[in-house]
């Protein structure tokens, strides 16, 4: 079913569209996680533990059971007790028994802010001060807070009953969930043909996704143990499942109706909230709705983890990179699962390396359980790689770019863990990026300001996950079309899916009213994540429009009394291919067609888009005196396969680029040795404003996917890639400093700079 | 947060009243950018809350012929949109446009700024260096301090029970006089200042006849900065001169390392911004 | 014969190349024959008549969706490997 | 000392054009007004401390964060929120121009952003993207890295010209 997508000539895809759910979301009667309101609904609030790591001796909960206004108590005592199960299938990992441990805390809290408790009552207030008096005894136990801490000898144990899995062996007593690792050809051999080595190790402080919109549940748990969730997600079917483990119920007893969703970037894959207000329902009748506050989400919600990489890479004379080798050691959190496999996968993506090693390591420590974070590990690693990369480009004064054409992945490449590309456009953006404007203007390297200048750039990839979706078709009387589908929407996908549709049926984007449903409502859907949507839901409803056609056709042969065959389609419009009389628009063959309406659904279980890749060039304008950065001009440039709506691929691009910035510059978990994370609100956690970023180019260059009939390749992961490597590369060429740690903070530029002096 | 009643009194005496009976558990409300997220915070417990808006004095803006009379709790828009303020007092407007953004502004004041006491407030340097004086309101009557004494330890000023802050009183001064603010933070916008500078210049015949140098976030106050101050009295501002004001800053600053930035470069900033702002405050007095 | 790549963890815990060959009409007959030349690797590969969860089989570049049942028709090469949660925990 | 004895109070406010009676407890935010007692939940919450924008509203003309007002200082008050924007004909520019520019992704942070912007705006018709920058530096966005609302706010005051 691939087309040759290049030479087409799309009527909607391409196109700039008003999205379908722009209007309620100008005019705020867009329905958000927290904007919910059922009659008779109770507010649940939780306790949270205050330290990073102790025991629980005890709960006392009569205190607030007593007050005025409260309805129900719970603790874990109130959840299944889970065993250690690996989850059902291959998108998913982590143990049924951590899941559930994550929700609320049994023996032990492991991080600030875990949850020991819950409440409901008739409003916030009291649920908070409901809250204040549940007493927790704890016995305090030593924190761990950072991978060197963990991995040290004597480290104090998150997890005593489990088994750490080493290379294959199975270890206890270790905070090392997983060390992997990956091997082709010969590293030894390499470095030493090496004509230059460079190593370097880099320090990332826990980041966090930072969405507007605080992690919501709500629930109504029924007479006959059937469960209503309305929650604010990426994944209404995660949530199902997640729940359902958690709860011990049958899926189909559980029904999640996805809100609006302000922001997740990866961090409203898990569940948080969810099972507590469902189990505060069932002890109450009544709906619960349990909203985290912004210091809840900073404390207990899902970091993108920081860690170390090492990067060692060796060249020949000719500039040719003949080995690499990567040691990653990334932090999961509380509970295991760093993406250290899609660290090992990213972290030498862009090159075309000959011989490789790879040891990777899931370290535990007290801190929230991560999630995922847009290209989850991918940043982290390329921060090593690219920094790397600069300081060969500096060392032997080859142009960066050249540099990396020199040794760039394209189609049949071997990757880092063995496969061989398939249809790759990096080689494109790097061509692109040398023939940017941006690229070719001059560094104003003395300013007016008196400051330095610097330029960086660098590339990154995501591989582009694929997986299950659904989409559902009804033609309407009046010859439109509506659209249901399961992937909630976080950047305009609803508009993206439905142009796919129009597409195929040569209608109009408007004429295709999409809407996501909840999950009795459509066939099972994976997570808005991983970059999939747009290519694996939009898959979905090309196939979903391909069988409404034939629908249309086979009515229509009904309705003519011809053969199917003899009929053909385009563009909203049915007719005979030989009698010139014989011709229906959508409405016509839409009221009352023989047989019944005209319906289709599809499904879809993809492979990989094959891989999207960034490259990024940043100019930073840098105050000496007091460390100040500012980026002042900055480009992205992506291989997006095929840009369906290309306002929000831009808008994908630049938001990945500020989002990396912000990790870059400021952005940072400040931990207190004994793990309490002190800036845990906007005021301190210091993300980009509007006056802190420029405009942000957008370069798209137009790859197609072999995966895909119109070439889509996932975009929204990749730009959050190379802005890191991007600034540190820029802030060196500005100060001839090489900062390994981030973020690269004012203080760390002047603490560098006088080192240096 | 604990459950707290509202008023709104129109005059001092029944502010003071309220107050009065409260004792520590009533705090004054003008922009509420700070007692609202501290009482939510937990950073105490509220049975009243007395907001001050409705008091005729404490919203006004009133030139007298010594002073400019700035009401506790007039929002520092009024300040920055008032073009004769900015004329006169670039140093406090430079402050008023600093704290929060558009929406804080709208509502945070000068003398909330000043009464949050906190060790890093934006206006409290300028405040200083301009020789503001306190209109302090109380139930023993009225009185007055400079507002160099209003700060007693972070978060702790020398209000005593009952009393409120009911103005600001900022001393005209000489077409020479000017003054300066800046504030060090890692955005540019929306942040707390990791250390920040008010200094003032009085120019007569080219040579300083009167500098005031206060430095916030680097210690448990805002810091009236007398010493390095002095050492520009009397003397021609020259590069040299201003370079001794600015390392006894930096030595007079003793901050503490937090999450907001680490003791060497909050020192480093100290000496840079001291600099930067006498500068400033030179060019804008015309020197 | 199509060639077969094994995650390291199962090359050094079975002493497995780091490369071998191995033939079958379908994932599972390729698996059961590289058992019968490495005792012990189904295990890693298979779970209750399934892919087992965490692995993974890269068919020529792609990864299946299908799993055991996928056919082998002009494969040149599989990498068995961890799957990766690509966007989940 | 005795329990303190918080009883609600009645404030009469203008909310969008229309003047109400609400009877709410003493201690809640504007913010919670709105959406919890009013029922119009366009204003949302992001931080709850004012560091977001998110719950921006006018209030009397200047835009305010609501989770630092109470609810009992609207009192005579005439307080504008998103759902006042658009009026029986069509939507405010603004909203056009988000529209039209791909100026949202999550939406969530957009009724903010319209009511900072109109503020803006209704004062100042044609401001600079400096201005734009500085204007709406108190409302965060993490989706979009600002660009495409900074357009669409300039298209906007050169289309309401």
């Amino acid at each position: 079913m691939v087309s040759t997508p290049e030479n087409k000539n799309y009527k909607v895809i391409g196109t700039r569209p008003i999205r379908h759910d722009g209007y309620d979301k100008v005019t705020g009667r867009a329905q958000y996680g927290a904007d919910i309101k059922l009659p008779g609904m109770l507010i649940g609030a939780v306790a949270r533990s205050p330290y990073a790591h102790a025991k629980i001796k005890s709960i006392d909960t009569s205190e607030a059971e007593k007050m005025d206004g409260v309805f129900a108590v719970m603790t874990a005592k109130d959840l299944p007790r889970l065993g250690d199960i690996v989850r059902g299938n291959s998108e998913e990992s982590g143990s049924e028994r951590h899941l559930s441990e994550n929700v609320m805390a049994f023996e032990k809290v492991l991080y600030k802010g875990h949850v020991v408790a819950g409440v409901a009552a008739k409003d916030q207030n009291t649920a908070f001060e409901a809250v204040k008096k549940i007493k927790v005894d704890y016995e305090v136990l030593k924190p761990v807070i950072n991978v060197d801490q963990a991995m040290a000898k004597d480290a104090s144990i998150l997890h005593e009953d489990y088994l750490g899995d080493h290379l294959g062996k199975k270890v206890k007593n270790t905070n090392i969930a997983a060390h992997v690792r990956h091997e082709s050809g010969n590293i030894d051999d390499g470095f030493e043909k090496a004509d230059l080595v460079i190593e370097k190790e880099v320090d990332m402080q826990t980041v966090h996704q930072g969405y507007l919109e605080p992690h919501t549940g709500t629930a109504v748990w029924d007479e006959e143990d059937r469960v209503k969730i309305w929650t604010s997600t990426q994944g209404s079917f995660a949530v199902r499942d997640s729940v359902s483990k958690v709860l011990d119920l049958d899926v189909s007893r559980i029904k999640v109706t996805p809100m609006e969703i302000g922001g997740g970037f990866g961090g409203k894959i898990p569940i948080y909230l969810e099972p507590i207000s469902a189990v505060l329902s069932k002890k109450t009748r009544r709906p619960v709705k349990t909203v985290m506050s912004r210091t809840d989400v900073f404390d207990a919600s899902g970091p993108g983890p920081g860690g170390k990489v090492k990067v060692k890479i060796g060249i020949d004379s000719e500039g040719k990179i003949l080995a690499a080798y990567a040691d990653i050691r990334l932090e999961a959190g509380a509970y295991p699962e760093a993406f250290i496999e899609a660290a090992a996968k990213c972290v030498f993506s862009c090159y075309d390396v000959p011989s490789m090693k790879i040891d990777a390591y899931d370290v535990v420590v007290n801190k929230p359980s991560s999630a995922p974070y847009r290209a989850p590990a991918s940043p982290q690693v390329a921060f090593a790689t690219e920094t790397v990369v600069d300081e060969i480009c500096n060392i032997k004064g080859y142009d960066p770019i050249d540099f990396r054409l020199k040794n760039v992945a394209e189609k049949g490449t071997r990757t880092a863990l063995g496969p061989k590309y398939r249809t790759i456009g990096l080689k494109e953006c790097l061509e692109a990026a040398k023939d940017s404007d941006h690229w070719k203007s001059d560094l104003d390297s003395n300013p007016k300001s008196g400051k330095k200048r610097g330029r960086g750039i660098a590339s990154g990839y995501w591989f582009n996950i694929g997986f299950k979706s659904s989409v559902n078709l009804s033609l309407n009387p009046d010859g439109k079309v509506a659209l249901t589908e399961g992937s909630t929407d976080i950047g305009g996908s609803r508009a993206s899916i439905a142009m796919q549709a129009a597409e195929v049926l040569g209608i109009p984007a408007e004429d295709v009213r999409p809407s996501v449903v909840d999950t009795d409502s459509i066939g099972i859907t994976d997570v808005t994540g991983g970059s999939r949507t747009t290519y694996a839901t939009g898959y979905a409803a090309y196939n979903a429009a391909h069988k409404l056609i034939e629908q249309i056709i086979e009515k229509s042969a009904l309705k003519w009394d011809i053969s199917k065959d003899q009929i053909e389609y385009s563009d909203g419009v049915v007719k005979s291919k030989t009698d010139s009389e014989l011709k229906m628009t959508l409405k016509e063959i839409a009221d009352d067609p023989p047989g019944g309406p005209i319906v289709s659904s599809a499904s879809v279980d993809l492979e990989e888009a094959g891989g999207g890749f960034a490259v990024h060039i940043a100019d930073l304008e840098i105050d000496e005196e007091t460390g100040k950065t500012d980026v002042v001009n900055y480009t992205a440039i992506q291989d997006v396969g095929k840009a369906i709506h290309p306002s929000y691929v831009e808008g994908q691009m630049q938001g990945g680029a500020a989002q990396g910035i912000g990790w870059a510059l400021n952005e940072e978990y400040f931990m207190s040795d004994d793990g309490i994370m002190l800036n845990s609100s906007y005021l301190d956690y210091r993300m980009p404003t509007s006056l802190d970023l420029p405009m942000i180019n957008t370069i798209m260059i137009e790859v197609p996917s072999e995966e895909h009939p119109y070439g889509v390749r996932g975009v929204g992961e990749p730009p959050i890639v190379p802005p890191v490597p991007a600034i540190g590369n820029a802030i060196n060429d500005a100060l001839g400093l090489r900062l390994l740690n981030t973020p690269m903070k004012p203080s760390r530029i002047t603490e560098a700079l006088k080192r240096k002096k | 947060m604990h459950p707290f009643n509202y008023y709104a009194p129109e005059t001092v005496n029944e502010a003071i009243e309220i107050l009065n009976k409260y004792g520590d558990k009533a705090k004054c409300l003008a922009g509420g950018t700070d007692v609202l997220v501290q009482a939510r915070g937990e950073k105490f417990e509220l049975d009243a809350i007395v907001d001050i808006k409705k008091i005729p004095q404490l919203t006004k803006l009133e030139w007298t012929d010594s002073h400019l009379i700035v009401g506790a709790a007039t929002p520092c828009h009024v300040l920055y949109e008032d073009s004769k303020v900015c004329e006169v007092f670039p140093g406090i407007v430079d402050s008023a446009f600093l704290i929060g953004g558009i929406q804080i502004q709208s509502r945070a004041s000068l003398g909330g700024n000043l009464c949050n006491a906190s060790p890093s407030a934006d206006a409290i340097c300028s405040l200083i260096v301009h020789e503001v004086i306190c209109e302090i309101a109380g139930p023993k009557g009225t009185r007055e301090i400079p507002v160099e004494d209003m700060c007693t330890g972070p978060g702790k000023n020398a209000l005593t029970n009952g009393e409120f802050l009911v103005s600001l009183k900022i001393p005209l001064k000489n077409s020479e006089f000017s003054a300066s603010y800046e504030r060090f933070i890692p955005r540019n916008e929306m942040d707390i200042a990791v250390a920040a500078v008010a200094s003032s210049i009085e120019l007569s015949n080219g040579k300083v006849s009167s500098c005031r140098v206060a430095l916030a976030a680097v210690g448990p106050t805002p810091i009236f900065a007398k010493e390095a101050s002095e050492l520009l009295v009397g003397k021609e501002p020259t590069d040299e001169n201003i370079r001794k004001v600015s390392e006894k800053a930096k030595d007079i600053a003793s901050p503490i390392a937090d999450m907001r930035g680490t003791i060497e470069h909050r020192k480093d900033l100290i000496e840079v911004l001291t600099r930067r702002t006498i500068e400033k405050a030179l060019e804008r007095a015309g020197g | 014969m199509i060639k077969i790549f094994l995650p390291y963890k199962i090359r050094e815990t079975l002493d497995v190349p780091t490369e071998i060959e191995a033939y079958g009409s379908n994932l599972r007959n390729l698996i059961d024959h590289i058992e019968d030349m490495y005792p012990g690797v189904k295990d890693y590969l298979v779970d209750e008549g399934k892919l087992r969860p965490g692995m993974s089989a890269v068919i020529d570049g792609k990864t299946t969706r299908l799993g055991l049942i996928h056919k082998l028709n002009n494969v040149s090469e599989i990498h068995f490997l961890p799957s990766i949660a690509g966007g989940k925990k | 000392m005795a329990e303190n004895k918080v009883k609600k109070v009645t404030v009469n406010t203008t909310i969008n054009g229309q003047e109400m009676d609400i009877l709410i407890d003493p201690y809640v935010s504007l913010l919670e007004t709105l959406r919890e007692v009013v029922g119009i939940t366009g204003t949302k919450e992001g931080c709850n401390d004012g560091n977001c924008g998110a719950c921006t509203v006018n209030l009397d003309g200047r835009i305010v964060d609501s989770c630092l007002v109470l609810g009992v200082e609207a009192e005579g008050k005439n307080i504008e929120t998103v759902e006042g924007m658009a009026s029986p004909d069509g939507l405010h520019p603004l909203q056009q121009a988000f529209l039209e520019e791909a100026a949202l992704q999550c939406g969530i942070c957009t009724p903010g952003f319209l009511v900072s912007a109109k503020a803006l705006l209704d004062n100042e018709p044609d401001p600079s993207e400096e201005r734009i920058r500085h204007w709406l530096a108190g409302n965060l966005c993490r989706c979009t890295g600002y660009d495409k609302i900074v357009k669409a706010v300039t298209k906007a005051s050169k289309e309401s010209k």
